[in-house]
């Protein structure tokens, strides 16, 4: 809960615009900062994408190697998701392993991917029970203004679609494309004395009362969801968000064709 | 997904319906160190919350000079589960105590222990699905018991999804072969929602009819939260709680 | 060496109480607390027991899995002890990796265990040098008022007791109790200002200059000792804590039956 | 060392004369929460630096009563290189810190700011060797972009040996068969040395040679940095810089 | 226990009789950096000691401000053993120090530094049976030669059983094939008891030759103590410590 | 960067003497103080040295044990150096894990040593790519009054030399010596007010500006080079203490035959 102070001013005025329906870039309720995502970024990833949300940056990519499944699931390929929160980004982010905060974003990533199957995992078996592939998808805060949530999941959303299996070079054949199933996308809203805001900067997240994070896949249909923050939503908020979360998952998910 | 989960009779593996929760008892005030505490068994769960505070924050830089701050931890004791878990927090208990100690912050009056902290620590010894959801019932009985003032009591649930049903709790096997999960934290008079996570696939119709069950499922579990502090405590102190919460909230929030 | 202040005023009642040959609780020198034990009561454990001795309450479990044997005793099974303070059961109790007193408490409730060679670990042997029977001790303290030591100890042995080998889920034929040879118990008493007490209370442990605690078998032999703070002891306060254990041993055996 | 890396007209793998130098394109002011930041792309290098401070020093019991401190964290990330990296700091980038740290204390005028601490993060985004050398050109950059009152700017370049020749810049694959290794920092207008290393083997004519090629570069890449500035802010003000500095050092070591 | 580890004369592997110790060096003063040290071999161990302070506690907040604390850490170099120990605090030597910091608080005199630490550093260079009684043996004499006020010496040795005979003193050999171990320190003026744990099997008789064997040897390591010290320093010093340590330990228990 | 503090008197008396080009202790600049080195020191280890230069004093081992090699280099033994500034040898040596000084003295040792290829990597191949033996080099620093580095390395030549591969132990054959191909020396000199002065004790390396540690094999080839200290030195200065280092480097290689 590492939700920085912010002056009373700031506060006061993000405050008295909502009042009036406003935000304080201009913004409707239900629009997204402009986003730019630029995949291939870093040659030594088998995947990797830069994506520009407004001024939050977020640098994602996927790294293969081989390894031992699971025992439970002993012919799929395994995927591992990890977000630095790096204080280059930021001066409230800290060195050292990661927080609290990290930890939740990289698991609300690894939750969209991994149960919206985006991955075919199976197709990432080896040799059943002795080798599979392991895809290991690392989230990098580059620049910190608000709703990292939907900047990395659309940054890992892209790396892996355009990530090759490095077979060759395990001499495991020829190299292949990852083999993806599906393109889920996040939609995250906060709410702020009732009023519901898509796609939050820093300023928006500091005075949220509740936050929702919303994935859904091509039919519209939830994959995972996360609540965060102290305050509270009602139901009929959280129908607005799912709504809306699936009305513009479908304008997102052009970004990552 | 092998095998049907849900009988012609539509009855589940234990027995249940669709809608119906596993037993669970609840029981406060049993620990004599803590300053609040509370036991649940919730079908094979079984789930220690103590309190302490509010008392000095440490470390000292967390100190919030305006509120006190909500610390839960949340953990799994080694032998709970199948595979011995080694000692520590992990990835996953972390995110669950961060949720949870939101949920909690949001019932407690934090602004009347300005730069102290009410630590919540829940333990799972025995863990059979939905442990968070316990864990989080058993905290906010533990925060009553310890005099804690709060707003209201916090009842939580998952609602999952098997056999392409809807249905409320599931337990560890229905976990196991389990289509979607969605815990969920649930304040009965306000309706206003504290904790929820969602993972698997659910449409939006199955996801109303996840809400309406878990709505349902929050309202009886408060009321068993209620009753464990009434044996606890004579009945005006629980009374005079629920008076007195939405008054606060208001000034709160006026 | 974290022992917790103390008002000057308890510390003082106790002194002289003591002085009268007296105990806060009205117990006499060399008598235990009321003591409690239920085995079983984590189904997730291979064993477990929970036990209260007075106000103190403490978890045991004990869990099982195959792994390679050490090096050195290639056709034995493995013994591995731990105990958690952990911060649910004591407002002096800290989150975090086991501190100084926990691995102490671990430590000698392993000695107490293997020293008396309650378990019959060449029994554990699954192949020798491949394959053993590892068996993990995990120590809960969930209520803390002194004598954690005996607590644990009982604890360990109970859940030691009640124990069975989960060969089936492993594939390594029907499951069987595990094998004990013997029942082990320890005694932990305190000298405050020349007085000897069993089984101290919290208070009594705050005010104590010394402790010991003495492991003895069924004969009575001696199978771990360990002397701990800052103060010091005669060797007829020595002998005397010995015999005294050798002499209530026998009736703590009986509640592990 | 199998093939021959330098062909027989001189020329290296990717075509480059022995004291030639990579592509190098340094951009100041890349971030917007930095105070200053600098990115490099050199070869297939991409560096990003960002620089916090002067703010208070954590942790307080490194405070200097008499000037602040430069600290200064070098990271590759885990996929800057063939191998996944995992996370979190490792010997080699500890070691590079502390030099890297070293350097750039030299022209920051930290006398100014007592008990503070300046904080210099170098994320290497691609690694394709000579990252340490990128990253201290980036973050002298990146230093200057946050306004830190400084002396000069740092530039820095390895010279290696391949071939039993001494070369300019190596990149990964002739590091992966060098012979040896030399970075070094150098203020051109002073010929101070601020950063040396060397593994391998080296003749002390070799290295005289390899101080040539090393001293030319780093004028070249002075050069590169202080365009940079330019672009990014106006010119009398980078001029004012270089002014101003030699005069506030002759006063540091009067 | 293969083959005979006492032979037919009584004698055991390395000649030496049941009751004897293993020849032991002590020296004081052999570090210059610390405020005291000192060096025991002892058989095949090396031991090094080496005191700091009283001086500020760190980390704070254990400061007492009624008195020192002593915090010994003894530890074990990586190659003083057959297999490499890697570096750092093992589970073993955590409970090695807690037991020798508690023996050592009782005879250092810590109510005349209140809130300071007194820091004593053990490190076990080469290993043979019996290090934390040599590594205490040299603490004492080490915080002696710091001139820390104390009570008095420590002397610390291990009696143990092999063969179904009690002996004093194991070395490694036997120690591997040893009954049981029986560490303690005894101040032979007092017959005060600071250390004592055992493992293995033993009988109230055995133990009870352990006690007669164990007592004699710490009054002969606490004579080559003070030889240590005498030769350290003017005799008068040493003599002047024994003095006065029993009137001040009367004014603390008084 | 944990350079401590040192009195205003005493840095004065230090410049004072400099400017009339003398030491503290008397030395010429480029004169050693005493060294002693004292090999097989320590019997557990396969190697080790204890050298004292003037009040520095430092313990280094070498242990050996078999292990797998690292994929690039399948036919090479492994080599891994390790240096704990334990707080025994000063009072501004912390307990915990290596910090950043005693990283870079570890790896300044390590370089000089891997880059002179002094051990033969290849000679401690047991089966490619699957068995090698791994050395390792743990330097202990004992007592710390400057130029960790010189006695460092000092320390591991003489222990590298004095070493026995224990083949025996591991029942891969007889015990032989290490094969070593070379004597590498390093030579450290700090710069003060534009003095060069090599061998700095701990009050010098206070005052000093910058510090370089320079390499050299038998033929007074450069092997390694180490730069430190926030302050500069110009390139004839660097060449200043290579030429110095090339020509102590022959009297300090006699010390370690």
């Amino acid at each position: 809960m590492a939700r920085a102070i912010m002056s009373d001013i700031k506060r006061d005025h993000i405050h008295k615009l909502l009042s009036k329906g406003k935000r304080v870039d201009g913004r409707n309720w239900d629009e997204f900062r402009q986003i730019t995502v630029e995949t291939k970024y870093v040659e030594s990833a088998e995947g990797s994408a830069r994506v520009r949300l407004g001024n939050t940056d977020v640098l994602v990519g996927v790294k293969m190697q081989t390894g031992t499944p699971f025992e439970d699931t002993p012919d799929r390929g395994v995927l591992a998701t990890n977000a630095e929160l790096i204080p280059l980004a930021s001066p409230t982010f800290e060195a050292g392993p990661p927080d609290e905060d990290s930890i939740e974003l990289a698991r609300v990533v690894d939750r969209g991917i991994r149960e919206s199957e985006m991955i075919d995992l199976s197709a990432l078996c080896i040799t059943p029970k002795e080798e599979v592939w392991m895809c290991f998808v690392d989230v990098y805060v580059l620049d910190y203004d608000g709703n990292l949530f939907d900047a990395s999941f659309l940054g890992a959303v892209a790396a892996l679609k355009s990530a090759i299996v490095p077979a060759a070079t395990f001499g495991k054949g020829e190299n292949f494309p990852l083999p993806t199933k599906s393109t889920p996308i996040s939609c995250t809203a906060v709410q702020i004395e009732n009023s519901i805001l898509l796609d939050p900067t820093l300023d928006e997240e500091k005075v949220a009362d509740a936050r929702l994070t919303v994935t859904t896949d091509e039919n519209g249909d939830l994959r995972a969801m996360q609540k965060g923050l102290e305050g509270s939503l009602k139901l009929e908020q959280v129908r607005k968000i799912i709504e809306t979360s699936q009305r513009l998952g479908k304008e997102l998910r052009k970004l990552v064709g | 997904m092998e095998g049907k989960m849900i009988d012609e009779n539509g009855l589940r593996i234990d027995g249940r319906k669709v809608d119906e929760l596993r037993p669970i008892k609840i029981e406060a005030g049993v620990l004599k160190r803590a300053d609040g505490s509370a036991y649940v068994e919730w079908g094979k769960n079984k789930v220690l919350a103590a309190v302490y505070g509010p008392r000095e924050c440490h470390p000292r830089h967390l100190q919030d000079p305006s509120k006190a701050l909500v610390q839960c931890k949340y953990n799994m004791i080694a032998f709970s589960v199948s595979d011995r878990k080694r000692p520590g927090p992990d990835r996953r208990s972390v995110e669950i105590s961060k949720i949870i100690s939101e949920a909690l912050e949001y019932v407690v009056f934090t602004e009347y222990f300005p730069r102290t902290s009410v630590d919540v620590y829940i333990e799972i010894l025995q863990a059979n699905a939905g442990t968070r959801c316990a864990g989080l019932t058993a905290a906010s009985v533990a925060l009553a018991d310890a005099g804690i003032p709060m707003k209201d009591m916090i009842p939580s649930v998952a609602v999952g999804k098997i056999d392409d049903q809807v249905v409320l709790d599931l337990c560890k096997e229905e976990d196991n072969y389990g289509q979607a999960d969605l815990p969920i934290a649930v304040v009965p008079r306000t309706g206003d929602i504290l904790l929820m996570q969602m993972d698997g696939h659910m449409t939006l119709d199955e996801f109303n009819k996840a809400m309406e069950y878990g709505f349902g499922a929050c309202e009886k579990i408060y009321q068993l939260q209620k009753d464990a502090l009434k044996r606890r405590y004579a009945v005006e102190d629980v009374e005079g709680l629920e008076e007195e919460a939405p008054r606060e909230q208001q000034d709160m929030e006026g």
